[in-house]
């Protein structure tokens, strides 16, 4: 069979699909980043936090409540939303007007609090979580085995990201979030309602955020620390994509996931410092990343 | 200022003193991060590559090439300043997060380094790095006497910092914080002016790491990490950036919190990130900078600015 | 009001409140506005009758921008009383004083960047009917017409202007404070925007108007207030205008 | 002041490794000085515990404020190779003693040895070894490694791949992961593109767990691959489910249903803990108890003194049999190869293994002879 | 009159955004010592015109020439160096900074500041007489330690005035200095643009029609980015089509 540099066509095939598949998890995650980002002007650091939740959310849901996976992709994201809606409530809405540095030092330390207190409740390991019936098994494609679950995640998420694009870039909800960032008052002046708008945004993204965790859940051991490896990652394709943009955020999210594949077959030991480089290499050229608007 | 100057010196009688010392090397840290956090509005989030790489280059020559105690840490500080002028040089033009990013990534890779490079030891670090002594009279094996030495270093890093800021340059770096368009439309060149603060601040820091690296005998991947970097952000946050006494009340208020709250056997991430929350809440411009903008508040509110 | 003759129970204030109502749409009366800790508006006392146009004068600095801001409730800080339609607005929350049909157009324009023209220009929600189309606002603003795409700011300083005073005409807001409409705009224009403000006047729209150009002021206002250090310290006429020039000069400082 | 004898508990309670020390380290050691009786010397002795947070500066300050100006006398467990290493180091500045349990970097009884410190429980040599020479008495001669791509992780594969070599066996490759990463299936996949039967594991804590778990996803074992884990421990077992684990073979030094002395240690343990203990926790017990003997023995806490008493005894409790402590300060004593039992086999929650062989204490661990300890004179 | 070589040349300044031509082919001669006005309608290419002058722009074709040398290629700090500095139309100052320092920090920039950064900035109060000066000029005196982002918008544009100013231009590039300026201001900020002439030379985008004509010495006349006229204010504001594109009824 062909070999390129030495790696088995179909090797490499199987690479860019996984590579697709965790593109589509930095999709997902940094989708809501980017809004956050963009729209509210306050850096995130609480998202991977958030993930981390969702995963919890469905894993207690489950041996708990007794809650399924299926209900849980729904019940996940809405737990975590409401969580959001409680810190942008009582505490990110006070930092607007604020140098967005102190919502990062605000976020960071909900982060640091949220991962805390589950290592205390649940130990740093985690819990494991059973995939669910429908989706074990998987798919012989030939060049590889696909876990039917893999498949799943892949659909799902994208799905998930067209809707949010369609719902901020083809509605006046983007433009309103846009225009309330570079002037809150004046869009209040405007008659609408700023204040509850940022909350049910902030809200929902973390729901996305939360979505995430409950469907990385059966893949990944669900442990306190899910998150916190991933941010820095998700920060960097929100700006290499560009802040705000939210295509930007998903085709970065996917193209990453790709990038990541090849460097973790040629060399591996440095593909987690891949995306590094690409934004490095990005800023330099594009300012303000592959699809954001310079200000 | 005097009582000050006394208690500072007294310190160690009560205190222990390597903890002393490591709150000194985070306050010269955190200062040296505000000249371009607090004084030129540039977010850095690459700054543990300064601390770290300036640690591992100190006590690799302290080690193994046996240069004494000043020469080691010159190198650690010489390391740290070239590469400021590096990542300088490629981030100046970025602006806001995307600069706070470039940062990120250059810092990543010097962590990347430091995870694959042998001399490095991975993430165990280098240990048993000698005390040395200072010019050859001080034995710096006394915790004691290293507290003073630190201290001294210290001492001067702050007075650099103090002066820079109070200096002509100082102010032409408020106004290009504030204005940067305007700025160079009136003809300054801004990039040297940023350039140059950032090199500053990253040979500052380069000096807090290798004094660390000496005082603890040891360099290790956690300051090289991105961890470190958000550290020393929130330090400066959480004292008041934009101050001089702000980033060293953070630093000592966060460091105490980590040694004391070791022995208290309470969930420390959790209790932490509490704090960080509640003082943000409370001390909108840091618990420095709250106090001192309460008391000018009184006065006219100009004073505000510096 | 026949209605409730007979009865005792209608209580005075509505009846004053209803009395209000026929005289004035916008009743300003003793307002205090702050900024942080600075007392700006020191009292302002004023009204506006439905379908008038009247103007604030003033030095820089007076309080004529502070006024208006105090009215949209972009100002919160306020003290006083300001009765729209004769219902008071200083208890509403901010967004919802738009909703009564009142537009604002700020001095600094804002003209958002990261929106381009088109997304600046359907920004404020229709808040009544009888809002200009977008065809209308071509014709009163070439200038605008196939910009869409163009990033709000980077229109010239005019259109950027234009673009303010456009979005609100959308909103068919009928009571509109203008902040220094003709500012940076070119003579030629400045007419025809008077011209379509007379326009809009016979239409009943009414208008505050903060204005520099007292050219421009007078060739539509109906009433001038004069404002000094937050206060109110003249009401002139247009008819008795050009009589009064001095008196109006020696306010302006000229 | 009162002269109480003290013992330091410096462990990693909050951050990533509390699972491997932790509460357990801290329990386990307060364990053995309640059941020694609470005094030694006719002194009371004291527990102080410090949470080092993974922060080396945070690890070496507590350390040596403890031996300098609280006269602590012994610090144990010490988690986490680059803090183990440093606080062995203040050990000797200081003239205490440091007992480690938690970290398994063979460098401690390596360039990092010291005449005060001691490696007790395992060391990443041991464990490679049980396992590997198992695996290719079985049969299992190509072997494949995924490593943690850190020093911890290149010490393993080093010493685990050295075996196999020694042993016949071949290494038909080897990919190196980041730490950081979360998603293994990547390198799954090339581990199921080799040639091996054995697909090796160089990596501990959550991301070991990951990788397991995408083993289990992308049927390694289906595909007749046996996987390894080179560093495992029974609550990392426990926290992945038999389901995804079972069949792994590994190496540990101390299974709690062993024999009746380990399910009394363990049944005691539980009820202070709520689990089941690893065998730090039982190396923390076993290794305190010994301390405490040595001081005993040797009347005084002086550390040259109580040292030169703890490697003249043998240890003889539920943890080791007839261990001994050589002078590079490794603690030898058998060790024991498992393989996971698979869920239908299980009876209880923590009914995790099957034995498989023993191997003898002077087989398990590196031989002097081939020792970087500057202290070992041949 | 006699040809004296103007301060300031352009020669065929073309700037297209995007297809969209906002400066088409201009020819710019500025005398020196002179008031030379801008005017045209909204979105004639004055501001983009003037940001192509001081390479906050640069053109897609042509040449700028400063003092009889070719600074095309140069890049906005080294222009305003050179003595050429403009002032911006949304007025643009250091919010945070008051009065005083917002005047100050251009003298600064003047005195081509170094970088020694060790220096005290004691130095510095050898420039307080100077700042109080030009901030009277403008009618801030008092207003001298407010921030800047207290003032009101006249006033701000004042400050913006001052600030310039202070970097003691040969070449003034003014867009728009009387907007938003009340009767007041305006009277004092035409004196002071009038107490330039002579040692300096000013070029202004002004609409105030009533200043133009007292102050401009020449006034070009700018119509979709092309120079529809040229001349003093009587010539220009006779041309019909200079009435029809932008004075209005105005020239009566
Ligand atoms: N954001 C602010 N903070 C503090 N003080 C302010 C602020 N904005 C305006 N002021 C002060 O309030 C007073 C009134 O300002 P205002 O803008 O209402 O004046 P104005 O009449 O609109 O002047 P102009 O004609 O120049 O726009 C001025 O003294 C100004 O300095
Ligand atoms: N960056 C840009 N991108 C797109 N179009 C631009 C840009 N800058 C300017 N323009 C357009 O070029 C034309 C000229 O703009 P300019 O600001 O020079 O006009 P002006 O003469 O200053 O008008 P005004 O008197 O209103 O300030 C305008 O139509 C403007 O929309
Ligand atoms: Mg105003
Ligand atoms: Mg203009």
């Amino acid at each position: 069979m062909t070999e390129i540099f030495g790696v088995p066509f179909a090797v490499l095939l199987g690479q860019l699909l996984l590579g697709l598949i965790n593109g589509s998890f930095y999709a997902l995650l940094s989708l809501g980043l980017a809004i956050i980002f963009g729209m509210l002007n306050v850096i995130n650091f609480a998202h991977g936090a958030f993930y981390m939740l969702g995963g919890f959310a469905a894993l207690v849901a489950f041996n708990t409540l007794g809650i399924g996976y299926w209900p849980s992709l729904i019940v996940a994201p809405l737990a975590v939303g409401l969580i959001g809606v409680v810190v942008e409530k009582l505490l990110l809405r006070h930092l607007y007007k604020m140098d967005h540095l102190y919502s990062l030092l605000l976020t960071f330390g909900v982060a640091l609090m949220l991962e805390g207190l589950f290592r205390h409740l649940f130990g740093s390991a985690g819990k494991p979580y059973p995939l669910p019936e429908a989706l074990s098994g998987g798919i012989n494609l030939g060049f590889m085995f696909l876990p039917a679950y893999r498949a799943w995640v892949i659909v799902a998420s994208l799905g998930v990201c067209l809707v949010t694009w369609y719902a901020i870039e083809r509605t006046r909800l983007g433009a309103y979030l846009r225009a309330a960032t570079e002037n809150p008052s004046l869009v209040q002046a405007f008659g609408i309602n700023v204040p509850v708008m940022l909350t049910l945004t902030y809200a929902f993204c973390v729901g996305l955020a939360g979505f995430a965790g409950a469907l990385a859940a059966p893949l990944y051991q669900v442990s306190p620390g899910m998150g916190s490896n991933l941010i820095i990652i998700v920060f960097a394709v929100v700006v290499i994509g560009g802040m705000g943009s939210i295509i930007g955020a998903v085709v970065t999210g996917l193209s990453l996931g790709l990038i990541e594949g090849l460097t973790k077959v040629f060399v591996p030991s440095a593909s987690a410092i891949a995306v590094f480089l690409v934004m490095v290499a990005v800023l330099l050229l594009r300012p303000s990343g592959l699809f954001g608007r310079e200000r | 200022m005097v009582a000050a100057a006394a208690v500072v010196l007294a310190a160690p009688l009560a205190i222990y003193p390597l903890f002393l010392v490591k709150i000194l090397c985070f306050i010269l840290f955190a200062s040296a991060l505000n000249i371009v956090l607090g004084f030129a509005g540039l977010l850095s989030f690459g700054h543990a590559a300064f601390f770290g790489g300036a640690a591992y280059i100190t006590a690799h020559a302290a080690k193994v090439w046996g240069l004494p105690f000043e020469l080691a840490v010159l190198a650690g500080v010489g390391f740290a300043t070239v590469l400021g002028l590096v990542f300088g040089a490629l981030a100046i033009r970025r602006h806001g997060i995307y600069f706070a990013m470039v940062t990120l990534a250059l810092a990543q890779m010097v962590y990347f380094l430091a995870v694959q490079l042998p001399f490095t030891g991975g993430e165990d670090g280098i240990q048993s790095v000698p005390h040395g002594t200072l010019l050859g009279i001080v034995d710096l094996g006394k915790s004691t006497s290293m507290y003073y030495v630190v201290l001294g270093f210290t001492a001067f890093g702050l007075f650099v910092i103090w002066r820079a800021i109070r200096s002509p340059f100082g102010h032409i770096l408020a106004a290009i914080r504030e204005n940067e368009q305007r700025a160079r439309s009136l003809g300054l060149n801004v990039e040297r002016y940023k350039l140059i603060a950032f090199t500053l601040s990253a040979a500052l820091s380069g000096l807090a790491g290798s004094l660390k690296a000496i005082a603890f005998q040891l360099a290790s991947l956690a300051d090289v990490t991105w961890h470190m970097s958000g550290e020393v952000i929130l330090m400066t946050l959480l004292g008041g950036m934009g101050t001089l006494i702000g980033p060293a009340v953070g630093a000592t208020f966060v460091v105490s919190m980590e040694h004391y709250l070791s022995t208290s056997g309470l969930p420390i991430t959790f209790i932490i990130g509490t704090v960080f929350v509640i003082c943000v809440m409370l001390f909108r411009r840091g618990i420095y900078g709250e106090i001192r903008a309460r008391l000018l508040a009184t006065r006219q509110p100009s004073d505000l600015g510096d | 009001m026949p209605k409730c003759r007979p009865i005792r129970k209608c209580s005075r204030p509505i009846w004053e409140a209803t009395m209000r109502e026929q005289q004035h749409l916008l009743e300003v009366s003793n307002l205090n506005g702050w900024y942080g800790e600075s007392h700006v508006l020191h009292g302002m006392t004023f009204n506006v009758g439905a379908g008038e146009i009247v103007t604030l004068l003033g030095r820089n600095g007076a309080g004529k921008t502070t006024t208006l801001r105090a009215i949209m409730g972009v100002v919160r800080k306020r003290r006083g009383a300001i009765t729209y339609k004769g219902s008071d607005i200083i208890s509403l929350p901010q967004h919802k004083v738009p909703w009564l049909g009142i537009g604002y157009v700020p001095e600094e324009r804002g003209i958002f960047a990261t929106l381009n023209v088109l997304e600046n220009l359907m920004l404020p929600p229709v808040t009544q009917s009888g809002g200009m189309g977008i065809d209308d606002i071509y014709q009163l603003f070439p200038n605008l017409r196939g910009r869409d795409q163009t990033p709000g700011t980077r229109l010239s300083g005019g259109e950027q202007q234009m673009l303010a005073i456009a979005r609100i005409l959308r909103t068919g807001a009928d009571f509109i404070l203008l902040d220094e409409p003709t500012e940076g705009l070119a003579p030629v224009i400045v007419e025809e925007i008077a011209a379509s403000l007379q326009v809009l006047k016979q239409r009943g729209l009414t208008i505050v108007l903060v204005e520099q150009n007292l050219r421009f002021a007078a060739s539509i206002a109906d009433r001038h207030y004069v404002v000094e250090q937050g206060v109110v310290v003249d009401e002139i006429a247009n008819e008795v205008l050009p009589a009064s020039m001095d008196r109006l000069n020696s306010y302006l400082g000229v | 002041e009162d002269g109480a004898v003290k013992i330091g508990v410096l462990t990693d309670i909050s951050g990533q490794f509390s699972h491997e020390a932790g509460e357990g380290s801290v329990t386990a050691i307060k364990m053995a000085v309640e059941d020694f009786g609470g005094k030694v010397l006719d002194k009371p002795i004291e527990v102080l515990v410090a949470d080092h947070q993974n922060k080396p500066e945070v690890a070496v300050a507590k350390a040596k404020e403890w031996y300098e100006s609280e006269k602590v006398t012994m610090i144990g467990n010490l988690i986490n190779s680059g803090i183990a290493l440093a606080v062995a180091q203040v050990a000797k500045d200081e003239n205490g003693i440091a007992i480690v349990n938690g970290s398994g970097s063979s460098k401690l009884t390596g360039e990092g040895c010291t005449p005060n410190s001691i490696h007790y429980a395992y060391d990443t040599y041991a464990l490679a070894n049980g396992t590997a020479n198992e695996l290719i008495r079985q049969g299992k001669k190509n072997w494949y490694f995924l490593t943690a791509d850190y020093a911890f992780g290149h010490a393993l594969e080093g010493d685990a791949s050295a075996i196999v070599k020694e042993a016949g066996g071949a290494v038909s490759g080897a990919v190196r992961y980041p730490i950081e990463t979360s998603d293994h299936s990547a390198f799954m996949l090339q581990a199921q593109a080799s040639p091996a039967d054995v697909v090796a594991i160089a990596g501990s804590g959550t991301t070991f767990i990951n990788a397991v778990k995408s083993a289990g996803e992308f049927g390694l074992g289906a595909s007749g691959k046996t996987v390894a884990g080179l560093l495992v421990w029974v609550t990392d077992v426990h926290a992945l489910g038999l389901q995804a684990a079972q069949g792994m073979i590994l190496t540990n030094a101390f299974y709690w249903d062993r024999d009746d002395e380990t399910r009394a240690f363990a049944a005691k343990f539980e009820e202070k803990m709520g689990r089941k203990p690893h065998m730090g926790d039982a190396g923390d017990y076993s290794s305190t108890m010994h301390y405490l003997q040595a001081v005993e023995a040797a009347g005084t806490t002086e550390a040259q003194a109580v040292m030169a008493k703890m490697r003249e005894l043998p240890i003889n409790d539920f943890f080791a049999k007839n261990g001994k402590i050589r002078e590079d300060g490794r603690m030898v004593h058998d060790m024991y190869v498992y393989r996971v039992k698979a869920p239908a086999d299980s009876k209880s929650e923590w009914d995790v293994y099957d034995y498989v062989a023993t191997i003898p204490g002077d087989e398990a661990f590196r031989p002097l002879s081939e020792s970087a300890c500057p202290l070992v004179k041949d | 009159m006699p040809e004296i070589e103007p301060i300031l040349e352009a020669r065929g300044l073309t700037r297209a955004f995007h297809g969209f031509v906002a400066v088409s082919n201009v020819n710019l001669r500025v005398r020196r010592g002179t008031i030379h006005a801008l005017i045209g309608p909204n979105g004639a290419g004055k501001s983009t015109l003037f940001n192509l002058l001081t390479k906050f722009l640069s053109p897609s074709s042509g040449q700028i020439f400063f003092k009889g040398k070719d600074i095309t290629g140069l890049a906005p700090p080294e222009i305003s160096r050179r003595g050429m500095v403009r002032s911006f139309q949304i007025s643009s100052v250091f919010p945070h900074l008051n009065a005083h320092e917002n005047v100050r920090v251009a003298l600064q920039a003047r005195n081509r500041d170094t970088f020694a950064f060790w220096r005290s900035d004691s130095r510095l109060s050898s420039l307080n007489a100077e700042a109080a000066r030009l901030l009277e000029r403008v009618g801030l005196g008092d207003d001298a330690h407010r921030p800047a982002a207290e003032l009101s918008y006249g006033r701000k544009r004042a400050l913006e005035l001052a600030t310039t100013l202070a970097l003691d231009p040969e070449l003034v590039l003014l867009d728009e200095p009387m907007a938003g300026m009340g009767r007041e201001d305006i009277g004092r900020t035409a004196a002071l643009i009038h107490s330039l002439a002579g040692s300096r030379t000013v070029l202004m985008v002004e609409h105030n029609l009533g200043v133009v004509a007292d102050l401009s010495d020449t006034i070009t006349v700018l119509r979709r980015g092309e120079v529809l006229a040229e001349g003093s204010y009587a010539e220009v504001s006779a041309n019909p089509e200079v009435q029809q594109a932008y004075m209005g009824s105005h020239h009566a």
